[in-house]
């Protein structure tokens, strides 16, 4: 797994940030020449990622948002969401759609969007420390336009 | 209404047709026509009947004038605009590119297209998107409000609907085992796929729409 | 592309297009290079009118072609700068090399 | 002097990440509704700046430039630009218009364009550690348009 680009990016957990987390990685996911539909699936992913932060693990004070966005050789796309909140406990009941702990606010569907939108998703938290959500998916590549 | 009032309003489509002009230059049309507006009143009271000049051969340079000011006074046409102009445009090629092609392009294309930057078709996508995510939805189009004002929510209503088994009830049959099969069974997009004789992409495909619908439903 | 090239009479104009930083540049720089060392212009005119962006990296761009121009014997001429960059064109001081024509000036 | 936002990005001093590093930056001025020409000064003074790490600060390895950008209250944003190569000797005669280290396709001009597009620059450095630039630029609050 060769890292061909890396970039790391933290931000408050102010809901005004989330446009600007979707920006920020559909900019560095530009040198693979995606298409609308391919950035716009990530960056839905991203939203959902990063609107759990804010609203659920930082849900009481404001806090610290951890990106890295990586290009893996062969032209895959990894991205981590970290946050330092409340953590999650229980991720098999947490990742079911519909599963919700804000009823009357949320749907409960953002893991299974970032579940359909991704190749690939992986959840890791621990109650009081924070979560870790890693993403996966690969850009086609397409013939080489002719730059 | 008065005879100004009257005489005025006769001539907007003066207006319409000096803005016309000045499309897709940055500024949105609404202020292209303000402006415009602003001519117009302005050429009404300055007109002179006497100088036996008809009144549209007056009133134009004059309206044009009021536009071309609003490009002039600064480089003061907001990014925030010019953005979602450029995103209304990014979508137009894109639709037109798949329509001759048969293929969705890619940001470069669209960019060679448009003539403009990949980096500025991305940060248009973003002006432009509606945001997906709900809490998004509140700031996208402001410029960037530092509170998020919680939208009241219909409580009753939202509790009823988030009666699981409504929600995916109300789904059509094919659509009701899609959202079973895969996130209820866990099965893979590809075993989804066999059992319901579609293609991956199609389950795929399928499968996004059905979630961003309930999605909908859920958060009226 | 990031920069398209045509020529007639013995003239090169290179249209630049899109963003000039040091990144992109580089490419621009050695198409522009092989084209006038293959031709030797008696004019190189860099056309500016397609871009969206620069960075100090463009004058460098354009100070790196009157010194080659000059080694070959032609003149360069730089066309058609937008209102936005003139600014930073100003600021270079190439206006003094002469080479700042208002040929085809076009507002953007 | 109240911070009201802030991110921080560090990415590889890779020439591909200029636009990225500009793109960061304007995705996150954008919050405080800029007009083009006001984005446009921002976004060139910090292509300056990375660029120098890029060509000067890490000229001969990969290394990490990092990004602090801050929204503080009234409307001015502060950026820092930050590498630890080799550092800058004389930081006087650096600043100079047209003085360079590296002639031929260099201009020796972006400190210059940094001064002239911001509404401050302060440069710290040492050698052999490495460089920050900090720029600041207040966006005229217009009367709110009535979108
Ligand atoms: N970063 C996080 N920190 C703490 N808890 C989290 C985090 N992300 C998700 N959760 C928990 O997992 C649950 C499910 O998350 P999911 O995104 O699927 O739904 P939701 O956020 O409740 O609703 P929606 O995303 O549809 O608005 C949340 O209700 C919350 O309890
Ligand atoms: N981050 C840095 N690290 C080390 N040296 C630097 C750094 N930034 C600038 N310098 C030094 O300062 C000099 C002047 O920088 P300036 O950006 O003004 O001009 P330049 O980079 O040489 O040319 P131009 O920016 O016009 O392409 C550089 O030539 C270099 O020696
Ligand atoms: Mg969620
Ligand atoms: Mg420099």
């Amino acid at each position: 797994m060769k890292i061909i680009n890396e970039t790391n990016i933290s931000f408050m957990s102010k809901s005004n940030n989330e446009s600007f987390a979707r920006s920020v990685v559909s900019a560095f996911v530009l040198q693979l020449d995606p298409t609308i539909t391919e950035l716009a699936d990530i960056k839905t992913a991203v939203s959902e990622a990063v609107t759990n932060c804010i609203v659920h693990a930082y849900k009481y004070e404001m806090g610290t948002i951890y990106i890295t966005v990586r290009i893996i050789e062969g032209g895959k796309i990894q991205i981590k969401i970290r946050d330092k909140g409340c953590g999650i406990e229980n991720i098999h009941e947490a990742m079911e759609p519909l599963f919700t702990t804000m009823g009357g606010e949320r749907a409960g569907l953002g893991f299974a969007v970032m579940q359909s939108f991704m190749d690939k998703i992986r959840v890791n938290s621990k109650v009081g420390k924070g979560t870790t959500i890693t993403m996966e998916k690969s850009i086609i590549r397409r013939a080489k336009n002719n730059e | 209404m008065s005879n100004r009032d009257e005489f005025i309003n006769d001539n907007l489509g003066l207006v319409h047709a000096c803005c016309k002009r000045f499309t897709g230059r940055g500024i949105e049309y609404d202020d292209l026509y303000g402006a415009g507006c602003l001519g117009l009143v302005k050429a009404y009271d300055n007109f002179d009947k006497s100088r036996g000049l008809m009144f549209s051969t007056y009133a134009v340079p004059v309206i044009l004038g009021e536009i071309r000011r609003l490009f002039r006074d600064g480089g003061a046409v907001k990014v925030s605009r010019n953005l979602k102009e450029l995103s209304l445009k990014t979508n137009r090629a894109n639709s037109a590119f798949i329509a001759e092609h048969g293929r969705e392009p890619t940001i470069s294309e669209l960019s060679e297209i448009l003539g403009v930057s990949p980096s500025d078709v991305s940060e248009a996508l973003c002006a432009g998107q509606l945001p997906l995510s709900l809490t998004a939805s509140d700031d996208e189009n402001e410029n960037g409000a530092q509170l998020d004002i919680p939208v009241d929510a219909p409580e009753e209503k939202l509790s009823e609907l988030l009666s699981l088994k409504q929600v995916v009830g109300e789904l059509p049959p094919n659509d009701r085992s899609l959202i079973v099969l895969r996130f209820f069974k866990s099965h893979t997009q590809m075993e989804t796929a066999k059992e319901l004789g579609m293609t991956q992409v199609q389950v795929s495909r399928r499968e996004k729409k059905i979630l961003l619908e309930l999605r909908e439903k859920l958060t009226v | 592309m990031s920069v398209k090239i045509s020529h007639e009479n013995g003239k090169i104009t290179a249209k630049l297009m899109g963003e000039i930083d040091h990144h992109t540049a580089k490419a621009m720089r050695e198409e522009i290079d092989s084209e006038a060392e293959k031709i030797k212009p008696a004019v190189l005119y860099l056309d500016f009118s397609e871009v969206q962006f620069m960075d100090s990296s463009g004058i460098g761009l354009v100070m790196g072609r009157f010194r080659q121009m000059e080694l070959l014997g032609g003149k360069l001429r730089v066309i058609n700068v937008p209102e936005h960059l003139e600014r930073i064109m100003a600021l270079s001081g190439l206006g003094a090399l002469g080479v700042l024509t208002n040929e085809g000036k076009v507002k953007k």
